[in-house]
């Protein structure tokens, strides 16, 4: 990729010393418009909600390792899931990738000096942060927060006495920092981009942002008219999904779904676009299939868009509805299918280096193909019917969920730490962490699967004393993982403080973020790069060879 | 597994082998070629890389041999599904009523009760309502799912294939006690069942006949 | 798609307004006329297509979107499709017997 | 991370293009968010057909109307406001811009005194009256309750836009050579307008 003539010694202030404000302290970071800025606060705000909802995991985990009460009640339980659902969806995975590696590099990967409208993208923030403090407030109000399901599946969400509304809010005002994130993104990647960088020049994980910009853009405003609808619904009596003034509960799941479906999309797509960045970085070598990866990320932003339904085949839906929509759904796994192929491929005859975010990419693999494939046993009608609303569902989500896109998320971690902060962490400790993380992982939810075909229904306080092995070996996974992860964010914060500082490259990385300074000075570039070739040029390690250097 | 204790749980399960038997073998082949390769290729071994950049016959193949696979799933799941909607017109009908958080069942000629008992091998419909919030009426060993709404009729039919107890569960979420929602199928040889009948009607005052099935 | 920069503005004359304006108002009309008769079953789907035909001046004249890039079009199809897919599928479900 | 350190001018990019693309992208947004309860209203309609037409005997088309020729009005002297600007006229655009927000005015008197009459004759969300009735009915008058009452909202919006831009007029911050503000204002009038055109035959004219 284009090279910039920039002064090699000469270390300029970063984006961390100068703000693009006259504030100083807290004031530069949450009054900056300086894109990098905005996705550090995303990053650190975002991975605060990230270990609340990782305590309640820890929570639910606990209290069913064993049959009965373990040390809570129903209600603190079906509140607890509650909060997990909501935290880790509006508030961590939905942003997580968009929100904290986008805005940090989309700009700098397509050559631009920020984002188009950097106000826009300050208020997204503000949005994020006042929609997350409405969802604690609700959690701290009387009455106890919301125990719904992060569905608000009607008519259960009009008729509790919970706090429904604050949660209802929070998810109305999450959406709407989704959309405007997602402008931002459609508009700055048409205009911004840097000379010769044509569409086919774009890096991978620029498709798959542009992608999931369109399906938070169009499909994002349902979930929140929806969710106003249920917020009216509750506070002034309204009549449009209560069954007693008429409605139809199953209207309110098409809505629901229409949004959220696509939104499983807007969570794994662009982990998908950092997988395609990290596998030809550590095997040196160009990705395999370009232009397949990119058109899969349209195409499964397409067709995600047609299938939210297969989420309702025990709703008594038509028997069209149900051909149309489990058909659909067995298609649009062809393209993740493919993306998974040509990720493997660019492994071949490679050089590789097996560093952490390789080692979380591959575990994004193993984890996202288990993920698909449960994901073809639901969606097969006769076996979805049976698996439905069981704890296989759970498993099958979380594979996708967390063992692609928080899996995602870690490989990003690792892979851009040191441009972001211009040090490194410690590699073994990060390895380890890996494993551990892995290791637990797997075992929290791998046993799920098989109690779930046994019969083992979702969202329960209590089960049969039969089920008690899965979930007795699934607890003790989740200590492991949690185990992992502590290792893990400890080692980044102290790679963070106190890590070696790194140069410019440490991965060998061909895009253009790797050309600019460590860490980038406010705006990127001094001089707009010119860009000659495809973002995953790697011959001049083979001519290397050749002219036998 | 269970074994086969009603009329869908060998299809299910049979579509189920067949997705994860399919799913195993590209599952390990994906994993195996990913390990492998990392330890093949590695930087010590393989330092030079070689730039591929793709190869259009095995887009093709690997686009159109799941594609392939894929139709043949979708093809067994929805010949199953048409089974779970082929209620028979001599079922035994069921109406089943659920409320937070247990369940009532009602027979043809208004005997009530909260334990489901019916006769082995006979076709047996299941008319589902609520009371109140969404439910949904799920008897795992029989492969059987159908969620439970307030304005809404929805229905469901099994047929047992063995004598025994069987569990029924809520599935949808309803609230406080969603995991206590549990009753029983209680599957009984006919002469059995028609005595139970019989028995449970004549102390509830009502005429213990199985009134005639009108659809 | 064309991303060069297109900053000459085109200037639509008052008259032309107006032209779409009084179009607009005779499309009122006649939907309010056509709703007086009463075509039954097909009353909805000419009032639709009436409505059809308003926006699609309003797009183009008053929203400038004749004068605008490919590109916008382009986004505005996606757009449009996109909804018309959402409440199509929907109706999967509802316009056939459960 | 300290922060001490000198501050950067941050250079404002100027593209017109983009930030109609920005607000086109914004106005999809709105579209679908009102998609949405299209949906809900003809799933509604299909369901219910009878009762919605008993119900929509109860709105007054004459009302309707008025408002629509309202709309469609400002909806062209938005537009207008466009070409005098490009033309120079700037007292004559923010003329254009007053009459605009006049008419918004006028529509919402009018709405104001729709609303009254029905509530007035117990027809609102939770009254007696409304209970009464048949479900598609109640579905019916829940719909036009936050369906309009979304698009009055949106109307409102629109007029601060206009006052924003009004503002901006004064300061000479949108002028003959950069007056994309008004643009985008001018379509956010149009979507009001948009979505008017179907709300009006799809409540007030399904006799």
């Amino acid at each position: 990729m284009a090279h910039v003539a920039m002064p090699v010694d000469k270390i300029e202030p970063s984006y961390l010393e100068v703000t693009t404000n006259t504030h100083k302290g807290l004031l530069g970071w949450i009054l900056s418009v300086d894109h990098k800025r905005i996705g550090l606060l995303y990053l650190y705000t975002m991975l605060a909600f990230f270990f609340v909802a990782v305590g309640f995991g820890f929570m639910i985990r606990l209290e069913l390792i064993s049959p009965g009460k373990t040390f809570i009640d129903a209600q603190t339980y079906n509140q607890f899931f509650t909060l997990h659902g909501i935290i880790m969806i509006f508030l961590f995975i939905i942003p997580g990738l968009p929100a904290v590696f986008g805005n940090f590099f989309l700009p700098i990967m397509i050559g631009a000096k920020d984002v188009i409208f950097p106000r826009v993208n300050l208020l997204s923030w503000y949005l994020f942060i006042t929609g997350g403090l409405v969802a604690v407030a609700g959690w701290l109000l009387p009455g106890g927060s919301a125990d719904t399901g992060w569905m608000f599946y009607v008519p259960y969400s009009v008729r509790t006495t919970t706090n429904v509304l604050p949660a209802l809010t929070a998810a109305f005002l999450l959406g709407f920092s989704s959309i405007l994130t997602g402008i931002n993104f459609i508009t700055t990647i048409h205009r911004m981009r840097a000379p010769g960088m044509s569409w086919f020049r774009l890096p991978l994980f620029i498709w798959s942002l542009y992608a999931t910009a369109w399906v938070q853009v169009l499909a994002t405003p349902i979930i929140g008219i929806t969710l106003a609808l249920v917020i009216i619904e509750r506070t002034l009596g309204v009549g449009i999904f209560d069954p007693v003034l008429g409605g139809d509960p199953v209207l309110y799941q098409h809505l629901f779904w229409i949004y959220s479906h696509p939104a499983v999309y807007i969570m794994i797509l662009p982990a998908m676009g950092i997988v395609s960045e990290i596998i030809p970085v550590f095997a040196r070598r160009t990705i395999f299939g370009y232009k397949f990866i990119a058109f899969s990320s349209i195409a499964i932003a397409f067709f995600g868009s047609l299938v939210w339904a297969h989420h309702m085949f025990t709703a008594g839906m038509s028997d069209t509805a149900m051909f149309v929509f489990s058909f659909i759904t067995f298609i649009v796994s062809i393209p993740s299918a493919i993306k998974v192929f040509n990720w493997v491929s660019t492994l071949y005859k490679g050089s590789i280096q097996a560093d952490p975010p390789l080692l979380y990419v591959l575990s994004f693999i193993f984890q996202f193909s288990i993920g698909g494939f449960t994901g073809l046993m639901l969606g097969a009608l006769s076996v979805n019917i049976h698996l439905q609303d069981t704890s296989f569902v759970v498993a099958h989500f979380h594979y996708v969920m967390f063992g692609g896109t928080g899996f995602g998320i870690f490989a990003a971690m690792h892979y851009w730490f040191p441009k972001m902060f211009g040090r490194m962490y410690n590699m073994k400790v990060a390895t380890w962490a890996w494993a551990i993380v892995t290791f637990g992982y797997n075992l929290l939810y791998f046993p799920m699967f098989i109690m779930g075909y046994l019969g083992m229904p979702r969202r329960y306080y209590d089960y049969l004393p039969e089920f008690q092995p899965y979930h007795f070996a699934s607890t003790i996974g989740s200590w492991i993982l949690i185990l992992g992860l502590i290792i893990m964010f400890t080692n980044l914060f102290v790679g963070m403080r106190r890590g070696a500082k790194t140069p410019k490259n440490p991965w060998g990385g061909e895009t253009l973020e790797w050309t600019t300074q460590t860490p980038p000075i406010v705006e990127n570039f001094h001089e707009v790069p010119t860009v000659t070739t495809g973002p995953y040029d790697y011959s001049e390690y083979e001519v290397a060879k050749k002219e036998g250097t | 597994m269970f074994t086969s204790s009603s009329n869908f749980t060998n299809d299910v399960d049979a579509l189920f082998v067949y997705i994860t038997a399919l799913s195993l073998i590209v599952l390990i082949g994906i994993t195996v070629a990913m390990i492998y390769f990392v330890i093949r290729y590695s930087r010590k071994r393989n330092p030079v890389p070689k730039n591929i950049e793709g190869n259009l016959t095995l887009e093709i193949l690997w686009t159109g041999i799941p594609l392939l696979l894929f139709i043949s799933m979708f093809y067994f799941g929805w010949v199953g599904y048409k089974d779970m909607r082929a209620i028979p017109d001599d079922a035994l009908q069921i109406k089943v009523t659920a409320r937070m958080w247990q369940w009532s069942f009602e027979y043809p000629n208004g005997l009530k009760t909260d334990t489901l008992y019916v006769p082995v091998s006979k076709p047996v419909r299941v008319d589902l309502h609520s009371m109140d919030v969404n439910h949904a009426f799920f008897i795992p060993a029989f492969r059987v799912k159908k969620d439970v709404y307030p304005n809404k009729k929805n229905d469901a039919w099994f047929q047992s294939e063995k004598v025994g107890r069987y569990d029924i569960a809520c599935a949808e979420y309803c609230g406080l006690n969603h995991s206590y929602m549990y009753s029983a199928v209680h599957i009984m040889e006919q002469k059995a069942f028609d005595q139970w009948f019989a028995d449970a009607s004549k102390k509830a005052n009502l005429e213990p006949k199985l009134v005639a099935q009108t659809k | 798609m064309s991303d060069h920069h297109h900053q000459e503005a085109h200037v639509i004359e008052y008259g032309k307004y107006i032209f779409i304006w009084l179009a607009l108002l005779a499309f009122t009309g006649i939907t309010v006329t056509a709703a007086g008769i009463g075509l039954g079953n097909w009353t909805v789907v000419v009032a639709l297509l009436i409505a059809s035909t308003k926006s699609w001046f309003v797009l183009n004249y008053f929203m400038h979107l004749k004068y605008e890039d490919r590109v916008f079009k382009l986004f505005i199809a996606v757009a449009f499709i996109t909804f018309a897919i959402f409440i199509t599928f929907t109706f999967w479900d509802y316009s056939f017997t459960r | 991370m300290s922060s001490s350190a000198p501050t950067a001018v941050h250079h404002v990019h100027r593209d017109d293009y983009g930030s109609r693309m920005g607000m086109w992208l914004f106005l999809f947004t709105e579209l679908v968010l009102f998609g949405g309860l299209f949906i809900v209203y003809s799933v509604y309609r299909f369901t219910h057909q009878q009762e919605f037409h008993i119900a929509a005997q109860e709105l007054n088309t004459t009302i309707g109307l008025i408002n629509t020729i309202i709309l469609l009005t400002s909806s062209m002297t938005a537009a207008m406001s466009i070409t005098a600007m490009q033309k120079g006229n700037v007292r004559f655009a923010k003329g254009l811009v007053w009459v605009t927000i006049m008419f918004a005015f006028a529509f919402m008197v009018n709405k104001y005194f729709e609303w009254s009459a029905k509530i007035h004759h117990g027809i609102y969300p939770g009254s007696k009256e409304l209970l009464n009735k048949p479900e598609g009915e109640i579905l019916y008058f829940g719909l036009y309750y936050v369906m309009t009452g979304l698009h009055a909202l949106h109307v409102i919006v629109g007029v601060v836009f206009f006052l924003f831009i009004l503002r901006h007029i004064g300061q000479g911050k949108v002028h003959q050579t950069q007056y994309v503000r008004l643009e985008n204002a001018a379509l956010y009038w149009h979507l009001v307008d948009l979505i008017w055109i179907f709300l009006f035959p799809l409540f007030y004219l399904i006799h």
